[in-house]
């Protein structure tokens, strides 16, 4: 029993924060907020430079072959920071995929440049109408001589339009829900047919609606076997909600400090507001979540890393992905609450905080859909 | 014991809902139900209609164009103007600063403000918080030196709800620092927006809406006839106008709305194929929230009955507010919910009126939750309730 | 709108509180709750007197034609005193059955001697393993000539030890959970093959199950259609419903009184703990809990008396029954626990308002059972 | 990061449970997991088995009889007792009265007392609480006048566990009531419960139970080397008493065995046909306390991992306090939610088991409402990691 990072994961923390403190402060995000891309490619270079993005990825592509614990600290560096880089979309989604999922030429052809910060990809799956039920895909994927013709919507595909190839997932059987017929595809950015339209979320991250109209994809576009793409999405998903939930806990860790700081500082009748024992409850009641969050985000972490039985992997996801949503409202909702009128406004980083953890709280499904999935596999 | 309303109010209420049903215009409606921002322009037109309508200020003296409306019906006219999703009438001169000068205004200052108030010629806003005075509000340090026939004041207010469309602003400010108790020596003054030295910067909210703001006051030159009352007595003032709390704290008829607004949203978003209103673990939630909407409009009608009795309300707004805002929030973040993935998007390309709406439902769970912090945190109103009613 | 009782309910209201002050203080009850019948026959005849017993039967059975709306305030002032007498069994329950559903020789039979106080009844309708689904009965009462004869068990009847006879439900025809087939029978106490099993219940009230072995009555013990019974049961239980709804309210009243008074007068660290703002609020939301109750307490009461359509008539009474059993655990919970270990002590009547409101809280259904028959009639 | 144990400790976890299915007798566990009430015979015949494999006093120090286990290991023994459905521990002797006499007793003190407690002769009870002193325990005012070679003991002890059982108890008693502190003045004394003058009086709770009682002192002659450490130094005594907290107090091994006993419970409880565990509604709140209670035991192995770094734990143990008697409470309240109407009767006639364990579970809930009370009610611990932990 351990719960230290190692001295690698430590070491990869510290740079991390020395990096969002030197090139990602508050004022600095809100700049690459507000820019065109949404995204900073220095920031992505760096991360590059730091083996962030060649992490997870495996040694035999230029990567190390960590696992989400080996990212844990990393990604709460993330939450408090609230970065809006695409790291979840290419790293965590669709490279996983490829690297899962791909052929060794698939894998060579995309996850060293991943590693390098050469290519940036985006994961193309959820479409309206299906809320988090990952076998809910309408998009097909038709037969067309040796290769696939696609046709479809895609919905909240994150980052899709700095991407360099989307892995599009479509029907090559089977009915909208069916477990079966689901097929996964590398489509480079700009082939034919592909439409992106795309806007800012409630994060202040980016993400598209994606039109496939017609797309023509060859033979080696296919990634893994036809029509059993689904365990590996769910796999891929587990992965990327493990991370999430490690980035609740920065964010988490961050609104809490924010709050216990203004407790201390800010003075009504004489007295710091800290000092009222009403608050001073609820205070502990954020730190008491934030514990409990962050044992279950290492659950989720260890999880997706060793658990081999796929049902067992989900139910401690689903577990973890409980808590961590509770969590997230609990946590966003009174740090707000505590902070009064400022904690509502743009210019504290409180309500960027609460933004992140509101979405957070819905990505990969909200406690409802995990409920439901724990108790289906329990 | 009747729950219902009289026959008589019953037709009360059916004529107001059948005057609004066709004089409410169909794109203020939709700007409401919608969760549109609403403009200036909007929100002085709807003041306009009710005003040529004569129900524009039912509470005040007759004199003045007021209804003389019971408190009953004055509770029925604003439920249905929010169930039948009417804009929202601007408190701050209707309700705020009128009050004030018909009880401490000088007949100069009811003949100069008054009618303008009721015609919507002039838009009010507020300027009570500071940055360094929120629940504490008798701390305020802006200040106002008396110099021959004017006060010069100085100083910062924040929060200033919609200051950025005000003609006029009403502030509580110290006119005197020695003043042993910070409640003495802080006087209620009238300034007008256009006065030099004015500033007002937005102050942006999480959900990118523009409603609030800072005003600043750089040697602003305020005539002493726009003092109302005496010198040092803003306190009496601004306890007085906490005294006179409406009932409608509890905004009743708006949560119906939404609550209907959210079952017809859930009935038609799909969850494994079936509507997410007949999903148990979301039904349960919204019925608890029906249910406790349910619930406090019986406790809103009986507190109204109350004041038969002649009694002043006092808790009982403190404890409409609290659950009244613990439904609203409830209702915003099951819409939320409700949507799944597509509370993510702020705004779809080339998106329909049915995405704006979906659009728009994350933002303003955003905003609400200040329905918890304004008009009286619900720490403090708790505080109040502990205090006035239980005695501790 | 009106919501200050008449002066008939108030002069009920005021001789029932003179009553309880004068014969049911705490130590009194403790008598009564320890004696061998666990009920009080003087207070019984008080309430005879006072016209309790027959305010809610028809002027041609004695009564007065009250309504729930009318026994409210009584019900609240039954709740503070915390009434362990046989009142919902006898009055609200069984005499109902006989009123609503009985002939006119039943009714005489039975209505004019519930009112004077000289006969007692009780209901024995519900059976282990229904939970609260009303129509779940497997009890079966076959044909015997003109008569039937009845075998089954029953389970939780309230006070029938001390009844002079039963209102008994059975199935004449139909699947333990059938809507129809449903019957109801009056039985009198004593009648060959009744064995009752008699218990203590947390709340310090009397029941028993009872074992129906051939058990034979006349044609003359059918109360109301046969195979019909089910909504009279359920408009019944609806009646009753509303009542401990009412109750509910009163002992909810009783501790947050007794709350607020220990938070004033019980001093920790120098001061009265109500003083302490944590505390302060969270008897605040005990008070809310308990404004809401009263008003959801009042809508049960009223649509009980006047709602015709027994789908709204269910649909309200399930939504009050949802918020009464809600604030019988909060206010139960919080109560003792702002009471410290003193709240937990058999010699403070809060740890027995604790064990009423926990009863009430599940009594004719839980919160979940509820929220499903709300739902459901929506 | 490694969540699980080191192979070595699993293995002692393996032996520790192996064991305990071998020699914890059938009698005792039925009596635990049916929630029985437990003998003083049933408690001391338990300690003695314990004290005969010699894991009666793992933490104290070997000369003494202590097994010189890890803190994860004394956890991991913990624990599995728990799940086991073991009988607890009475701690006054082997866990608050030995580790006094460790730190500030005398030879003699140590001699006399410490193997009596380890071979469960002595039955000790701590005499802390009383009617004016329950979370402000220093201002206890239980008199100890020094007459001679003893003193003289008057005042009222409370909420006393198991004094009934006890033969010894350990008392807080104001010794100088002259003292500026309130904290000063205050003795540790050891009070043989046969003494003259000492009289016990049930305190019966709710649930009809029998654990709690008064005990009152009339003049009681307490010789004078029974007070440890110095006069006056008793606060310094409970203070370090109170940092010498154990790990355990989540208790996650209970309420894991607790959980499974709910699963199998409502697996057999049917609703509408079909298993309770089945209804989503019930089975949600099911789960979240499940994912709770996984949370939590993760939490406390974090904790428990932090004592490497060689920090005495603070208000880790007020957090794994406060949140494992919330999930205790839920789960009893869960089980009695579960049996529907069949809560209600305290006792069937010539129930059987299963009649009995269903019938004990509304009481259950009732009594649990003192895990929240006692030990530091858990707005006490809120007050504690507010100051010590987050420095408000």
């Amino acid at each position: 029993m351990n719960f230290d990072y190692s001295e690698e994961q430590q070491l990869l923390a510290a740079s991390i924060r020395r990096l969002v403190e030197k090139q990602y402060d508050f004022e600095t995000r809100k700049a690459i907020v507000a820019s065109d891309t949404g995204v900073s490619a220095a920031v992505w270079r760096s991360l590059a430079d730091l083996g962030m993005l060649a992490l997870p990825l495996p040694s035999d592509a230029g990567g190390f072959d960590g696992g989400a614990v080996d990212l844990m600290s990393a990604m709460e560096a993330f939450g408090e920071a609230l970065l809006v880089e695409p790291y979840l979309a290419t790293v965590a989604l669709a490279a996983q995929m490829i690297q899962r999922g791909g052929t060794a030429e698939q894998r060579q052809a995309w996850l060293p440049r991943v590693g390098t910060g050469d290519a940036r990809l985006a994961f193309a799956h959820a479409e309206r109408g299906a809320r988090y039920n990952l076998a809910h895909v309408a998009t097909r994927a038709a037969r067309d001589g040796a290769g696939y013709v696609i046709d479809g919507r895609k919905s909240v595909a994150l980052h899709a339009a700095g991407a360099n190839a989307l892995v599009v997932t479509a029907r090559t059987s089977g009915a909208a829900t069916d477990r079966d017929g689901l097929s996964a595809f590398i489509v480079a950015s700009g082939t034919p047919g592909v439409k992106l339209e795309p806007y800012r979320t409630l994060d202040q991250m980016r993400a598209a609606d994606i039109a496939l109209n017609g797309v023509r994809v060859g033979a080696d576009a296919l990634l893994g076997a036809t029509d059993q793409a689904l365990p590996l999405v769910e796999e891929v998903v587990d992965f990327a909600t493990a991370l999430i939930c490690a980035e609740a806990v920065g964010a988490i860790h961050y609104a809490c400090d924010a709050t216990l700081e203004y407790l201390k500082t800010r003075k009504q009748f004489g007295a710091p507001i800290g000092s009222f024992q009403a608050l001073q409850h609820r205070m502990v009641d954020l730190v008491i979540s934030g514990e409990q969050a962050r044992s279950m985000a290492s659950l989720a972490c260890a999880s997706v890393d060793s658990e081999k039985d796929p049902r067992k992997r989900m139910r401690m996801v689903s577990a973890a992905k409980v808590r961590i949503a509770d969590a997230c409202r609990h946590v966003a909702q009174e740090s707000v609450q505590l902070h009064g009128g400022m904690g509502m406004t743009e210019e504290m980083k409180i309500s960027h905080t609460f933004r992140r953890l509101t979405v957070i709280a819905q990505q990969f499904g909200d406690a409802d859909y995990h409920l439901e999935r724990f108790a289906a596999l329990s | 014991m009747d729950l219902d309303y009289s026959a008589d109010d019953l037709a009360f209420r059916d004529q107001v809902s059948a005057w609004l049903r066709e004089h409410l215009p169909a794109d203020l409606r939709g700007k409401v139900t919608h969760y549109r921002r609403l403009t200036r322009d909007d929100l002085l037109r709807w003041h306009r209609i009710l005003a040529d309508k004569g129900w524009i200020a039912p509470a005040w003296p007759s004199e003045w164009g007021g209804t003389g409306w019971s408190a009953v019906r004055r509770y029925i006219f604003e439920e249905a103007c929010g169930y039948a999703g009417a804009p929202p009438l601007v408190p701050f001169g209707l309700m705020m600063c009128a009050p004030v000068l018909l009880k401490f205004g000088t007949d100069a200052q009811k003949q100069r403000f008054l009618p303008r108030i009721y015609r919507g010629e002039d838009f009010w806003c507020q300027g009570y918080s500071e940055p360094g005075s929120g629940s504490d509000l008798a701390s305020l340090s802006t200040r106002a030196e008396r110099r021959g026939e004017h006060y010069i004041v100085n100083g910062q207010k924040t929060w200033t709800t919609l200051a950025h469309f005000a003609d006029w602003i009403f502030c509580l400010v110290r006119s005197d620092r020695g003043a042993e108790r910070k409640q003495d020596g802080i006087s209620f003054l009238l300034i007008d927006m256009k006065t030099p030295g004015i500033t007002v910067r937005p102050l942006a909210l999480m959900d990118g809406g523009r409603e609030v703001n800072e005003v600043f006051f750089d040697d602003v030159a305020v005539p002493v006839e726009n003092r109302v009352h005496d010198e040092g007595k803003g306190w009496t003032v601004a306890k007085y106008l906490l005294g006179h709390e409406r009932m409608n704290t509890a905004r009743i008829g708006t949560s119906q709305r939404e609550l209907e607004s959210l079952k017809a949203l859930t009935a038609k978003e799909q969850k494994d194929g079936r509507p997410l209103l007949d999903d148990p673990r979301f039904r349960d939630r919204l019925s608890r929230v029906e249910i406790e909407l349910m619930a406090l409009s019986i406790t809103n009608l009986r507190f109204l009955d109350r004041l038969r009795a002649g009694t002043a309300p006092g808790a009982e707004v403190s404890m409409l507010k609290i659950t009244g805002t613990e439904i609203q929030q409830a209702l915003t973040e099951l819409m939320m919910q409700a949507v799944g993935p597509d509370a993510q998007p702020l705004a779809r390309v080339g998106s329909d009126d049915a995405d704006a709406y979906v659009a728009a439902l994350s933002p303003r769970y955003c905003n609400y939750r200040k329905t918890s912090i304004y008009a009286g945190s619900n720490e403090i109103q708790r505080n109040i309730i502990a205090k006035m009613a239980l005695g501790l």
